[in-house]
C-alpha cells in the first residue's frame, strides 16, 4: 500500500495523533479515539502517558481495547487504581494535560450530546449517556474532540448538553468558574479546526489532502467559518499509516472481527 | 460474618422485592451468575444501581425486574446501544422504568461517600452539564473556606450489593485484582454483599499486604461460581468472550428472540454452566 | 517529569524559605535524610504540616526552621512527648511557633482533598471535640440532602512534599509498600514532591497491577538515600532502631545536648551516613 | 509464678481483655492498651479483629508494637490500607464495634482529655492531642476507656475535651446526634466502671481482688458512686497471666527494655 491512498477515517486518526505529544498525561474516555492515542505512543510519542477511566494509568496495549477496561490495559498499565480515585485524583486532580471526546452530537462551539435525540423526557433515541465526559470536559487541562463529519453529527442546536465545551462562547467557561481551556482542538475525517481566540466558534484551519470546503460545508449543520489561511492537512506518513494499519490488524486478530474503541 | 451458600440460597436470603441493588463490575469481574440467579428467582420492581449497565441490566430490565435504573453509561461496551433498556425507556416494554442519570464520577463518589458512611458526595463536577437540569439529586453546596460552588449527590447505600471476585480464603475473606473499578466501594455501602468467586483458596497468608482486599465481616454470602463473570472477564482466569457480547446486540435487538433466549440460556439454566461457558477463553 | 538529583540539589531546588511543607510518613518511612538537609539548608519561616510530627519536625522546630506546625498527634511514637516541640510552644524556645491541631481523621481527610484538587474536606468529625472551639480552620457544612452538619477543613496544599519510599524505576516511577499511610495523598495535594528511596530498579514492569505507585510526571525529584528513613524502618529492607527514638528523648531533654547532637549528627554530616545507620538493622 | 500474685495492671490489663469477644472489629488508637486486645486474641478471642490507624486491618503481632505503625502490624495483617481510606470507609463507615481509648484525664463522664495540661494557648504542659481519638469516640459502636487510677488523671473537670464521652451526662450523645453509644466501660488498675443507664456516670460494677472502696476513692478526684450490687472481678487464670506475660517477655526481647503500645 502506498501512502497516497488512505481513507478519511484514516487521515482523521492520524491527525488526531499529531496533536498529542510525549508529555501528554491523555484520558482516553469512552468513545474516544484510542487509535489516535496509540499510533502517537507507537509513533512520535513513545513516553505519552494513556488513562483510561477504568483506572488503568500508563497504559500500553499491543491491540485496540474494546472497552475501557480490557484486561490488557491493566496488564501493560503502570499501576490500576479504583474508579473513585481515578476520578478523584487523577481527573479532578487536575492532572489530565488532554481528554479526548467523541460526539453523536456537536455544537460550533463544541458542546457535546451523547445523552438522548430529542426530549429527554421522552427521547427518539435513548444514547449511552455522558460516561465520565461531563467531568473529562471540565477537568483536563484541555479537550480534543474527533468526528466523523454529519450534518446530523455536527448541528445548529444540540439536543441535550451531556458535557460542556463553550457553551454559548466567548468566556462563558470562565462565567461558570471553569479555569481550564475546553476543546482546543476538533478533528474530522475532513479539517482540522480550531476555536476563534474571541468567539470560541470552530474555526477550519487546515483541510485534508483533497477535501474542498463546500464538502465541509455539506457535511456540516452550522454556517461553516474558515480562518484567514487555511492549510492542507499534511498527509500520513509512511509510518503513520503502516502503524496505524497494523494496529487494527492486530486488533482484528486479536478480537474476531471487532473494530475496538 | 461470610456464610458460604450455593447461588440460590445466597440471592433467596439477599434479595428482597423492591431492594436497591448494586451489580457492580467495571467492565471486568461482571456478576452475570449472580444477575442470571436473581432473573430465575423472578425478583421485582428493584432499583438498580450500576455505573455502566450493560448485558445483565439489559437481561433484568427485558425480563421486567427493575423499577427504576441509576447509572451514568448505559452501553454494550465496545458493541453499541442496550437495546432491551432502550425498549422500556422509549417503548415502556416489557414495563416502564424510571432512570436517574449521573456522570461517571458522580457515581464514582456516591459509592465512595456510601463506604465512608456519608449521608452524601462533594466533589467538582456537572458544570455546564445538562443533568443538572433534568436530575434532582444532583444538588451544589458552596466550600465554607472559598465559597466554590461543589457539586453534591446522595451517598449510595444499596440495600445489596453482589460482585463477581477472583478468590475467596475459606475464611470468606475476598481478593479482587486488576480493574478493581467500583467493587469495594459498592461492597462496603450496601448492608449486604455477595460475591461469587472463581476460587476458594486456604488463606491469604502470601498475599502482598497492599491489595483489595474485602475481610469476611464485610460480606454476607460467599458462592463458588466458576465462570461466574462470563462473557465478561476475570484477570487471570480467562478472557473476554468477546462473540457474546456481539451475539448480545442481535439477540437483544428482538423481543421475542430475546425472549426465548432468555428462557433457553437463563431461566432453564443454572450457575454450574458458567464454568463450561469459560472453558475455550483460559489464557 | 521527575530527575535523578543529589539530596542537596532536590532541597535547594524545592523548598524556599516560607514553604508550607510536609514531609509525610505514618511511623513508616519517615523522610529522615531529606529534613536534616533541609536542616542543613538552613530553611526558615516554614509551615511543617504532619499528621504526626515526630522526631524530624522535633528537630527542625527545635533548630527554628518553624513558623507554624499543622499536625493532629505530636508524640515520640512509642517513648513519650516531643520535648523540642513543648519547649518552642512553652516556652518560645528557640522561636515562637504558631500551631494548628487537627484529628488525624481531619489531617487525612484534609490531604485526600488535596490531591483530589477540592477545596476543603468534608467529613463527619469533632462532634462535641474541643478543637472545633481552638481551631477557626474547623467549619460546618450542612447535608443538602438529609441536613446532617458534617465537619469541614481547607484541603491540604503544600508547596512541596517530600517523603522516602523503596524503590524508584529508572524512569522516576515510585514504589510504596506496606504501611502506606497518607504518602501518596500528600505527594499528590503538592506542587512539588522529593522522594528518597531506598533502590532503584531497571522498571516495574512485574510488579502486582494494584500496587501503590506514584507514576514519575508526579514527581519533581528522586534522590537514592539508602537508610534514609533510619531510625524509622522501611518495609523489606531495615527494622526500626528502637534505640535511637529512646535516645532521642534523653538528647530532646537539654538545650545543650539537643545542640550539639544536631551539629555532630546533622549538621556537620551528610546523606551517605544514614547507609551505615541501618547496616546492623537489615532483616 | 502463681496467679495469686498479679499486679494490678496485670489485673487492668487481663480484665480489659475480658471485655472484647471473637466477633468485635476492634480499633486499637494511639495510647490504647493494644496488650490487652491481643491477650483477647491469645486467649478466648482468637477471631477478634484488631485494627490499628496506621491502616492494618486484621493484624496479629507476635510482640506488642511500639508503635501503631510497627512493620509487624502490617506483615501479620489481612491486607494494609491507606490512612485516608482507614479514616473513611473502616472508623467513619462504621465498622468498627469497639474503641479503646486512654486517658490523661478523664471525667465522670467518661470524656477525655490528651492534648493539654491547662489552657490551650498557654498550656502548663502540652500533651501530644488526640490522633484519632475525637473521631474513634464518635464513630465505633461503643467505646472502652482503660486507665490507671489517680486523683491528677481522674478529675473533677478536664482541661480540654479532646474526645466527646457523655458530655454532661444523660442524653447529651442524642442531643448532638451522636447515635452511638460511646463509652460503655472504664476499666482501671483498680475497678470495672459502667455508665449509669441514666446519668451516664462512670459508677463502679466490680471491684478487683483486694481492693476497697476507699482506695478507688483515694484515686479518683470526683466523688464515687458505687453501684447496687458491686462484685468482684475474678482474679487473673494462669492462662491469663502466663499469656500477658510470656507476650511482655516476647516484647521487652524483640525490642530491648521497650515496654510497648
Amino acid at each position: 500500500m502506498s501512502p497516497s491512498d488512505f481513507t478519511p477515517t484514516e487521515m482523521m486518526t492520524i491527525a488526531a495523533s499529531r496533536a498529542l505529544s510525549n508529555d501528554d498525561v491523555c484520558f482516553v474516555g469512552i468513545g474516544a479515539p484510542s487509535a489516535a492515542c496509540n499510533v502517537a505512543r507507537l509513533t512520535h510519542a513513545p513516553n505519552i502517558t494513556l488513562i483510561y477511566e477504568s483506572g488503568t494509568i500508563g497504559t500500553a496495549p499491543s491491540v485496540l481495547p474494546l472497552s475501557i477496561g480490557d484486561g490488557e490495559l491493566c496488564e501493560t498499565a503502570l499501576t490500576t487504581v479504583s474508579v473513585p480515585e481515578m476520578f478523584r485524583y487523577w481527573l479532578q486532580g487536575g492532572r489530565i494535560s488532554v481528554g479526548f471526546l467523541g460526539a453523536a452530537q456537536l455544537d460550533r462551539f463544541g458542546n457535546i450530546n451523547t445523552t438522548v435525540i430529542g426530549d429527554y423526557r421522552h427521547p427518539k433515541v435513548r444514547l449511552p449517556g455522558g460516561g465520565g465526559a461531563p467531568e473529562i470536559a471540565t477537568a483536563c487541562k484541555e479537550v480534543f474532540i474527533t468526528m466523523k463529519q454529519a450534518t446530523r453529527g455536527m448541528v445548529e442546536k444540540i439536543d441535550f448538553y451531556t458535557s460542556f465545551g463553550h457553551g454559548e462562547g466567548g468566556d462563558h467557561r470562565k462565567r461558570l468558574g471553569i479555569s481550564t481551556k475546553g476543546p482546543t482542538l476538533l478533528i474530522t475525517d475532513l479539517a482540522l479546526w480550531k476555536p476563534d481566540p474571541h468567539t470560541k466558534e470552530f474555526t477550519v484551519v487546515s483541510l485534508h489532502p483533497g477535501v474542498s470546503r463546500d464538502k465541509v460545508q455539506d457535511t456540516c449543520g452550522w454556517k461553516v467559518r474558515f480562518c484567514e489561511r487555511v492549510e492542507e492537512t499534511p498527509p500520513p506518513t509512511e509510518i503513520e499509516l503502516s502503524t496505524l494499519r497494523d494496529l487494527q490488524a492486530r486488533t482484528e486478530r486479536a478480537h474476531g472481527g471487532a473494530k475496538g474503541a | 460474618m461470610a456464610k458460604f451458600q450455593s447461588l440460590r440460597e445466597a440471592v433467596a436470603e439477599n434479595l428482597r422485592d423492591g431492594d436497591i441493588v448494586a451489580f457492580e463490575g467495571f467492565t471486568h469481574l461482571i456478576p452475570h451468575a449472580a444477575a442470571h440467579e436473581a432473573i430465575r428467582q423472578g425478583r421485582r420492581d428493584l432499583t438498580l444501581i450500576r455505573m455502566t449497565p450493560d448485558v445483565i441490566y439489559d437481561q433484568m430490565i427485558g425480563m421486567g425486574l427493575a423499577r427504576k435504573v441509576v447509572f451514568s453509561y448505559a452501553g454494550n461496551p465496545g458493541v453499541g446501544l442496550l437495546r432491551r433498556m432502550r425498549d422500556a425507556i422509549e417503548n415502556g416494554w416489557p414495563r416502564s422504568i424510571e432512570t436517574v442519570e449521573h456522570s461517571h464520577a458522580a457515581m464514582a463518589n456516591a459509592y465512595e461517600a456510601g463506604a465512608a458512611g456519608l449521608p452524601c458526595a462533594v466533589f467538582r463536577g456537572y458544570r455546564g452539564a445538562g443533568l443538572k437540569e433534568v436530575n434532582p439529586e444532583i444538588k451544589s453546596i458552596a466550600c465554607p473556606f472559598t465559597g466554590e460552588e461543589l457539586a453534591a449527590v446522595p451517598a449510595h447505600r444499596p440495600d445489596v450489593t453482589f460482585i463477581h471476585a477472583q478468590k475467596a480464603s475459606k475464611r470468606g475473606d475476598v481478593l479482587i485484582e486488576g480493574i478493581v473499578g467500583v467493587q469495594k466501594e459498592a461492597v462496603l455501602a450496601a448492608r449486604r454483599a455477595v460475591v461469587t468467586v472463581e476460587e476458594i483458596v486456604e488463606d491469604f497468608n502470601d498475599l502482598h499486604p497492599n491489595l483489595c482486599v474485602l475481610p469476611h465481616w464485610t460480606i454476607a454470602s460467599v458462592v463458588h461460581v466458576p465462570g461466574g463473570a462470563h462473557p465478561s472477564y476475570a484477570h487471570g482466569y480467562y478472557d473476554r468472550d468477546n462473540a457474546a457480547y456481539l451475539e448480545w446486540d442481535r439477540i437483544s435487538a428482538d423481543r421475542e428472540l430475546f425472549t426465548r433466549w432468555m428462557k433457553e440460556n437463563v431461566l432453564d439454566a443454572g450457575p454450574e454452566v458458567f464454568a463450561a461457558r469459560v472453558k475455550g477463553l483460559q489464557g
